[in-house]
């Protein structure tokens, strides 16, 4: 420690509070997402591995997916980005009002969204343990389904926190992500209902 | 206290003693046990990695002599078979995932910061609970060894010897288990390293001044990403497949046991890399100090290492020659694996290149270097062979396997890391390692590899196959497993011979000072061990050498708190000054959360209730950990720069 | 620093370890070697009636999961499946419920398999290694859910036919009466 | 909304495999479908002249004729007057097995034999309540249950002589006094040791008793016997396997086909020494044309079950046989299952009709086989005349009418390692045993059958004598459309379907055809139906106490009045699981049939009692 230092840079003024990518957790979030999306990604390619064992699909004697509930629950994700979205732009203003009711508006759009898919296990008509076939759907579905468990558990303690606890300012940007976390999940699930719901009608 | 606020262009004043009070305060951890266990530190935690790791390295270096042991002479009755299954699953399990990822990762966790210039990884809390969790995990295979029901299914457990038909007891599910501790662990960390290069570099290190390293270990975080989700997957299909019954490797209700094949080596051969890209990290950030010049070609190094990384994804098949796919399949396969050697080979004549043009000096992990290149050469060379299909086939399972990625992997991987462990000890712990005793460890290391392993490439071509615990005297096979043998004796007292090491420069090495080696990265930049916020003045970066390029004065940033944790952001590509981000305080709950983790991945094994009760712990400990302690709402506002009320 | 609490602590976790030891090496062992078949049915009964009272009501190997797994092999092996299928029976009586004829003891299955049974059980102790019996007895055992679940098997490498072991519901066993001998009953004339 | 709701209950209704097993089949109503018309004076089929028994009504043979029309000209109850059909007495015979007897008739006095312990009850007709007058126990040896495949039953026995004469499972053929009950001659044909039992019933031609052997599940060799009437000693024995010598095959062997034809085929088609536990018993039905002093009868499948331990075409296994009764000379053979891939046993009735047939009349054998098609046989030369499918098949193609070749389809071929899904029809076949009847006032052959298929795993089996050698995982469900059963009306002459009944559960009781053209079948819940011989159109039914797999028989008793008898009592193959006790857990149990018969034990109990109706 002997060398001469020279203030070249001062930091002083740059802001504490930043969103989107500026923010570490932008990219924690968006890092978890690659590898949960890698593994989802891994699980539709082991679908279609698969599915090459099967002349049929669904293998003869296995009755099709019902596919009218899942679609409405499908359906129901979607329209869920819209409180994402109306999240990510209340915190973005710092409004914390309005970023506490959407949190509770998402926490129950969360909760819906864990009854549909219980349904959605139902509509597959088919368990894990009989063959292949009902071990993929049920994966895939399970897979999605503890991201969206756990999402849950973190949109409805963010809720918590933000009605009963201390709302510190970096909540904010915690809360846009979760906006942004929301949006994967939704995009994560589309080609999922697709292949489970959809895709045994097709191929 | 606070220091008098330092401005532009002002020079920093010698006596900066109450400021270095005051960030001891704020950055410090408690004292004692609790301190301890909740410290968020990443160079605590870093050493504890690395210290863990590489107990679990000895660990398998006894296992290891033990084989080696049992098969020194023909029909030796020490071993019987039962636990010889048991001891070369544990030694390649123990030695892929809690050595060898695992300490690669630890060192960047260590390093990363301080070689980037900041004052903590990114995810300090995530990083804490990732030891943690290795810990459970390693600790638990262990304790499940000691009660006999240590995996059997050799380390890349292949289905359906793996499978609940024909694994029977818990033996199998401990080794899916492991899996899954430890690649969560891998991906946390790598997230916490593509984070921290990303956004918390020093002011001026772009990206193209990074040092080869943290590039590596950058590289290496993106393969953890993409691959370790793969084994992941598998595990949970095989945990899945055992546990409830699914059929995904069940050939009989459609599912398929090459799947796991796949599955398995689409992770496992990036692993390979995975590993030994960090170690040329190693190597590329610690030659030039011992060569005293900048390495040669930075920008192919750079590029060698990424195209490595890509290319590690397309040759997983050359593992699966024997199981009969197509022939244009094999084919393709010959051909990436084949050429994977152009980038790998660019690396080594780029340090060839350093060598030759640099003035070398022989201390000891400049011997580890040499030693390195010399082993690695073998490995790359048998590798090549066994791209060939026919060749393989001709090998496939025999001690010729053993040989070669013993070459790759202890030359390639143990060899920088010995070498890292003699560059980077005085970094650590504020003293150097004797060189004496560390030409003793290199040379007797350096012979016992090659005696252990050079005679298994014969043993191979003989037909001696892998993973059998004893063979017939009529083989022939005796001598050169007894003369293999030895060299493990060998190699084991060079490893003692380490152990002396550290034990006695501990004790009374030759004390560090800053910068020993006159090295060029950042970490040598600040005192020997550093302070707990690494850098009193963050440093500004001028060019690829740092500490060479700066010249007589250190350029350093001001204006982050003193008063509260606070890490400078900058921008990913060219490191300006982006943000100053609020840091978490040491918490006891990512351990909380680990052990919540831990009791439900190990009572999963015996009863489906451990998702309700894990997962309710788990969430105890996430609430934990996520809500503001008065701490935190105390540093907070410090931070007066806004307000809830704001915007 | 811990020096208080690290002696409880420690005798606790000894203690919880040898608890797990216990029930992992009774699970967990594999035993390789084996006697030459014909061994007298009553030494080997006996046998089983000492580890009765002693370790184990599961008989020798009601616990470890190798040899249910080396039982279940057998099982197929000398056609044992032919006539009980993979435990819902057939020509032979089903051996995944609770009903037993002749007696559900470890003792009195090695003695169904080794000396046979008058109703068309053959006699396999010819055939068939004392300790490959108390495997068979093992495996037979746990169709119906006796025995340790930790040591059975969720699934086989076949064709799903049935709940696999461990998930076959645990029955209590009953003693049956083998099916009565016929005696032509009265006449019931409808006028 | 409520589609998603009712999955959601059946899927916890059923637990485990729910997917698997049919739905609410007792709710399941019956129905007909009326596939092409009947011309009104019947299909011009006649039952060949020459074996057609008068009707003096009696019932002495389980097939009544030696034609096996299993026609009663009694017509007393006629399709008006069905409805009044009541229950006249019944009796309970201690017995609960399967009960697959069906009651002979001879003079005033009823014989019935049980499942195992083969009783054999004597009533006299002519007493108030038909009287027991004695009973016959013939004291099989215990051991032998555990050596039939398909539950302990018996079929029946057959009358000649003042002897009722009659196959015990422990391979004893037994001649008892018609009159006292006493045993006249005993003589043991088999050897439980090697898994060998008896079910048939046997034929009595001329002075030969004629029986055969079951256990081709069991690793036994296969063969057919004639005794002699009068002493019971063992005059010839014909093997299904092994060389010419011992299949009698001599020079008067004429086989149609070119596939059929060589020397010594009973060893060639076998991989070693394999011919010796081949199987290829007899436990079906013989017919018997005095014309042309032909008995035809087909043999069963080869073992083990599992076909690539026995490469070739193994004959004589799956075969059908024309021979002397007298000698047991085979005159031709017709393999229909070479290489027998799925159990397909030839054991079927033949029903002996004379048809036009191209301008001209034709004497032909209809033989409904278990691979699912049914074949018209000329009873001289053993060509096919045609071959049409009864049943849904995936397990082949066609019958090459050429060279009279079974095109198999080779995705359903049972490989090592490897499942093979959907075979159709299942390991019983389009129809098993279960025996057909022919009303030449209609020309229509009524076929009770079952619809199902299987998946099935080959493995790998080794042979210990006395023990099961099968070598495969079956595990059986429901074919297309979701019912188990049919009832075919078939007209024999353009070999079409005329009428079809659907029935939940695989109708495994024999069919009775009568002059008032009424057709009486049960079903395995217990119903006891009688239908339009026309048109299907149902008539009656009584609910018995236990499902019915015997076979029904119409006599006039010793009052003038016509009676219809049959045992009801559920068990055989198919009802093993209520029969045995099975777990309905083990889809693979009774040789995979319980993974298609789940439900039977919420719809019927065990059962063995004899029903006699009449009209009052």
């Amino acid at each position: 420690m002997t060398k001469r230092e020279r203030v070249t840079v001062d930091v002083t003024e740059l802001p504490t509070i930043v969103f989107g990518s500026r923010g570490l957790l932008w990219w924690g979030t968006w890092g978890f997402a690659v590898a949960e999306g890698m593994t989802l990604f891994l699980s539709i390619a082991t679908y279609f591995y698969l599915r090459r064992n099967f002349q049929t699909y669904p293998p003869l004697g296995y009755p099709q997916p019902d596919w009218f509930a899942p679609t409405i629950g499908m359906a129901i994700f979607l329209a869920t980005c819209i409180p994402a979205y109306m999240l990510k732009k209340s915190a973005v203003r710092l409004d914390k009002d309005a970023a506490t009711r959407w949190l509770v508006i998402l926490s129950v759009c969360a909760l819906v969204l864990c009854g549909v898919r219980t349904i959605d296990f139902y509509a597959l008509r088919v368990l894990w343990m009989t063959s292949a076939y009902g071990s993929i759907q049920w994966v895939l579905l399970g897979f999605h389904g503890s991201l969206l468990v756990i999402e849950a558990a973190e949109v409805i303690g963010t809720a918590v926190l933000f009605i009963k606890g201390p709302v510190l300012p970096r909540h904010f940007p915690d809360a846009c992500d979760i906006g942004n976390y929301w949006y994967f999940l939704v995009l994560s699930w589309l080609p999922i209902w697709f292949i489970v719901y959809i895709g045994p009608r097709i191929w | 206290m606070t220091a008098p606020p330092l401005v532009i262009g002002e020079t920093v004043p010698v006596d900066v003693g109450a400021e270095r009070e005051q960030m001891e305060r704020v950055w410090g951890s408690k004292r004692g046990l609790w301190g301890w266990i909740t410290t968020t530190n990443h160079k605590e935690i870093g050493k504890r990695y690395i210290t863990t790791a590489f107990i679990f390295f000895l660990l398998g270096g006894i296992e290891a002599a033990m084989m080696r042991a049992q098969l020194s002479r023909p029909e030796n009755s020490l071993i019987g078979p039962d636990k010889y299954n048991q001891i070369f699953t544990m030694h390649g399990t123990t030695m892929m995932f809690l050595f060898a990822v695992p300490i690669m990762e630890a060192l960047g966790l260590y390093f990363v910061p301080l070689m980037v210039g900041t004052r903590n990884v990114a995810f300090p809390r995530l990083n804490a609970f990732g030891y943690w969790l290795f810990l459970i995990g390693g600790s638990f295979l262990y304790v499940q060894f000691f009660l006999n029901t240590g995996p059997d299914v050799g380390w890349f457990a292949y289905v359906p010897l793996s499978g609940p038909a024909f694994g029977p007891g818990k033996r199998a599910d401990t080794w899916a288990q492991t899996i899954t501790f430890t690649e969560i662990v891998a991906i946390v960390g790598a997230i916490e390293l593509i984070v921290t290069v990303f956004k918390q570099r020093a002011v001026g290190m772009s990206l193209n001044r990074i040092p080869i390293f943290v590039w590596a270990m950058l590289v290496t975080a993106f393969m953890i990403m993409f691959a370790m989700p793969a084994v992941a997957t598998a595990s949970m299909y095989l945990a899945l497949d055992r546990l409830v019954g699914t059929h995904f490797f069940n050939p009989a209700e459609g599912g398929d046991v090459l799947l796991w094949q796949h599955m398995f080596w689409f992770f496992g051969h990036p692993e390979v890399y995975i590993i030994f890209l960090p170690a040329t990290g190693l190597v590329s950030t610690m030659l030039p100090a011992f060569t005293r010049r900048p390495v040669f070609g930075y920008p192919a190094m750079v590029l060698a290492l990424i195209s490595v990384a890509f290319m590690a994804f397309g040759l997983w098949v050359h593992h699966m020659f024997a199981t009969g796919i197509p022939q244009l399949a094999a084919s393709f396969f010959t051909a990436t694996s084949t050429m994977i050697a152009i980038p790998t080979g660019v690396q080594i004549f780029c340090w060839l290149a350093t060598i030759w043009s640099g003035r070398p000096r022989f201390a000891t992990p400049m011997l580890f270097i040499m030693g390195f290149i010399f082993l690695f050469v073998i490995g790359g060379v048998t590798g090549v062979m066994i791209a060939s299909v026919p060749f393989d086939l001709q090998v496939h399972d025999t001690f010729f396997i053993v040989a070669h990625f013993h070459y790759v992997l202890v030359g390639g991987a143990v060899f920088p890391l010995f070498g890292a462990f003699y560059y980077w000890f005085p970094k650590v712990t504020g003293r150097m390692l004797s060189e004496r005793i560390g030409k003793w460890n290199f040379w007797l290391f350096f012979i016992g590899m090659n005696m252990t392993f050079f005679p298994m490439h014969w043993l191979g071509f003989y037909g001696m196959p892998r993973r059998v615990y004893t063979y017939l005297a009529s083989t022939g096979w005796g001598p050169l497993n007894l003369l293999s043998s030895i060299g493990a004796l060998v190699i084991a007292s060079s490893v003692i011979t380490f152990l002396v090491n550290v034990v006695v420069s501990l004790r009374g090495g030759a004390v560090a000072g800053d910068n020993p080696w006159d090295a060029d990265t950042l970490e040598w930049a600040t005192t020997s061990p550093p302070p707990p916020y690494n850098f009193l003045h963050l440093p500004v970066v001028q060019g690829r050498s740092a500490l060479w390029d700066e010249g007589d004065e250190r350029q350093v940033t001001v204006g982050t708190s003193t008063e509260r944790r606070e890490v400078l952001l900058t921008t990913p590509l060219d490191a300006q000054p982006d943000s100053r981000e609020s840091h978490p305080h040491d918490s006891v709950w990512p351990l909380a959360m680990a052990l919540a983790i831990g009791v439900l991945f190990i009572t999963a094994i015996f009863t489906p209730l451990a998702l309700p009760i894990g997962g309710a712990l788990a969430l105890i400990a996430f609430a934990g950990w996520a809500w503001p302690t008065s701490q935190d709402v105390e540093s907070e506002k410090s931070d007066e720069k806004i307000s809830l009320e704001g915007a | 620093m811990c020096s208080r609490f690290a002696e409880p602590a420690a005798r606790a976790g000894i203690v919880v370890l040898v608890v797990l030891a216990l029930a992992a090496c009774s699970r967990e062992r594999r035993t390789f070697h084996d006697s030459p078949p014909a061994a007298s049915v009553a030494a080997e009964s006996a046998k089983a009636v000492r580890s009765d009272s002693g370790v184990s009501r599961d008989g020798p190997y009601g616990n470890n999961a190798w040899a249910l797994s080396q039982g279940k092999q057998l099982f197929s092996a000398f056609n044992c499946v032919g006539c009980h299928s993979h435990g819902g029976g057939g020509m032979g009586p089903p051996l995944m419920d609770s009903a037993w004829i002749y007696g559900f003891e470890p003792a009195n299955i090695y003695a169904t398999i080794a000396n046979g049974r008058p109703n068309g059980m053959p006699a396999f102790k010819s055939r068939i290694t004392p300790q490959q019996t108390w495997e068979l007895v093992a495996y037979v055992r746990s169709m119906s859910g006796q025995g340790s679940k930790a040591a059975r098997t969720n699934r086989s490498d076949e064709m799903e036919v049935r709940p696999a072991e461990a998930q076959t519901k645990t029955e209590k066993p009953v003693l049956v009466t083998p099916p009565p001998t016929v005696t032509p009953p009265a006449q019931e004339g409808h006028p | 909304m409520s589609a998603l709701c009712a999955c959601a209950l059946s899927l916890n209704g059923c637990g485990l495999d729910v997917h698997r097993t049919p739905a609410g089949a007792e709710g399941q109503q019956p129905h007909i479908v009326l596939q092409t018309a009947l011309p009104p004076g019947g299909t011009g089929a006649q039952i060949a002249a020459a074996a057609t028994a008068p009707e003096d009504g009696q019932w002495i043979r389980p097939a009544k004729d030696f034609a096996s029309s299993r026609f009663s000209g009694l017509n007393e109850i006629t399709t008006s007057n069905v409805a009044q059909l009541k229950p006249a007495w019944t009796f309970p015979t201690g017995v609960l097995r399967g009960q697959e007897a069906a009651p002979i008739v001879v003079g005033h006095m009823m014989y019935v034999v049980t499942a195992y312990p083969n009783l054999l009850y004597a009533f006299d007709l002519s007493k108030p309540g038909a009287s027991l007058k004695w009973m016959y126990n013939p004291k099989p040896a215990t051991s032998s249950q555990g050596e039939a495949c398909c539950d302990v039953v018996n079929r029946g026995a057959s009358y000649a002589d003042g002897k009722i004469i009659y196959a015990t499972l422990d391979n004893n053929v037994v001649a008892v006094d018609a009159e006292s009950g006493k045993e006249v001659w005993r003589t043991k044909v088999g050897d439980i040791n090697k898994g060998e039992t008896m079910t048939m019933a046997p034929l009595i031609v001329k002075d030969r008793v004629l029986v055969g052997n079951s256990g081709g599940e069991m690793g036994v060799r296969g063969w057919i016997k004639g005794l002699d009437l009068k002493t019971g000693a063992v005059k010839w024995t014909a093997m299904h396997t092994g060389p010419d010598s011992v299949v009698l095959i001599g020079p008067s062997f004429k086989p149609f086909y070119k596939k059929d034809q060589g020397t010594d085929l009973g060893v060639k088609t076998w991989p070693g020494t394999t011919w010796q536990i081949g199987g290829g018993g007899m436990w079906g039905w013989i017919s018997y044309d005095p014309a042309l002093d032909l008995i035809f009868y087909g043999s069963s499948n080869p073992g083990p079950w599992n076909p690539e331990q026995r490469p070739g075409d193994n004959k004589w296994t799956s075969t059908f046989f024309a021979r002397r009764p007298e000698t047991g000379e085979a005159i031709w053979a017709y393999q229909m299952n070479p290489h027998d891939l799925h159990d397909y046993d030839g054991v079927n009735e033949s029903i002996l009709l004379d048809i036009p047939w191209h301008g001209s009349k034709r004497g032909i054998l209809v033989h409904p086989d278990r691979n699912g098609y049914m074949y018209a046989l000329d009873r001289a030369t053993g060509e096919v005349l045609y071959a049409n499918p009864y049943v849904h098949i995936t397990s082949s193609d066609s019958v090459s009418l050429k060279t009279g070749e079974l095109a198999l389809n080779p995705t359903k071929e049972p490989k090592m390692g490897k499942i093979v899904r959907d075979v159709c029809p299942a390991a019983p076949g389009g129809k098993d045993w279960q025996p057909s009847a022919f009303s030449p006032r209609t020309g229509l052959m009524y076929v009770p059958h079952q619809n199902l298929c299987m998946d099935e795993q080959p493995t790998a089996v080794s042979y210990i004598s006395g023990t099961p050698y099968v070598g495969m995982d079956v595990r059986m469900k429901p074919g297309m459309g979701g019912n188990r059963g049919f009832v075919t009306a078939w007209n024999p002459v353009t070999g079409k379907p005329v009428w079809r009944i659907s029935e939940p559960f695989p109708v495994w009781s024999g069919a009775l055809a009568t002059a008032g053209d009424v057709v009486f079948y049960g079903t395995m819940e217990g119903w006891f139906k009688a239908v339009d011989a026309r048109t299907g159109a149902p008539l009656w039914k009584y609910k018995t106490t236990s499902g019915i797999i015997g076979q029904p028989v119409a006599f006039r008793g010793p009052d003038g009045k016509e009676y219809v008898a049959v045992m009801s009592g559920v068990g055989g193959w198919s009802g093993a699981i209520v029969a045995g006790g099975l777990d309905p857990r083990d889809s693979s149990a009774a040789l995979g049939f319980v993974g298609a018969m789940r439900d039977l034990p919420r719809v019927t109990p065990k059962g063995g009692t004899l029903y006699v109706f009449s009209l009052r």
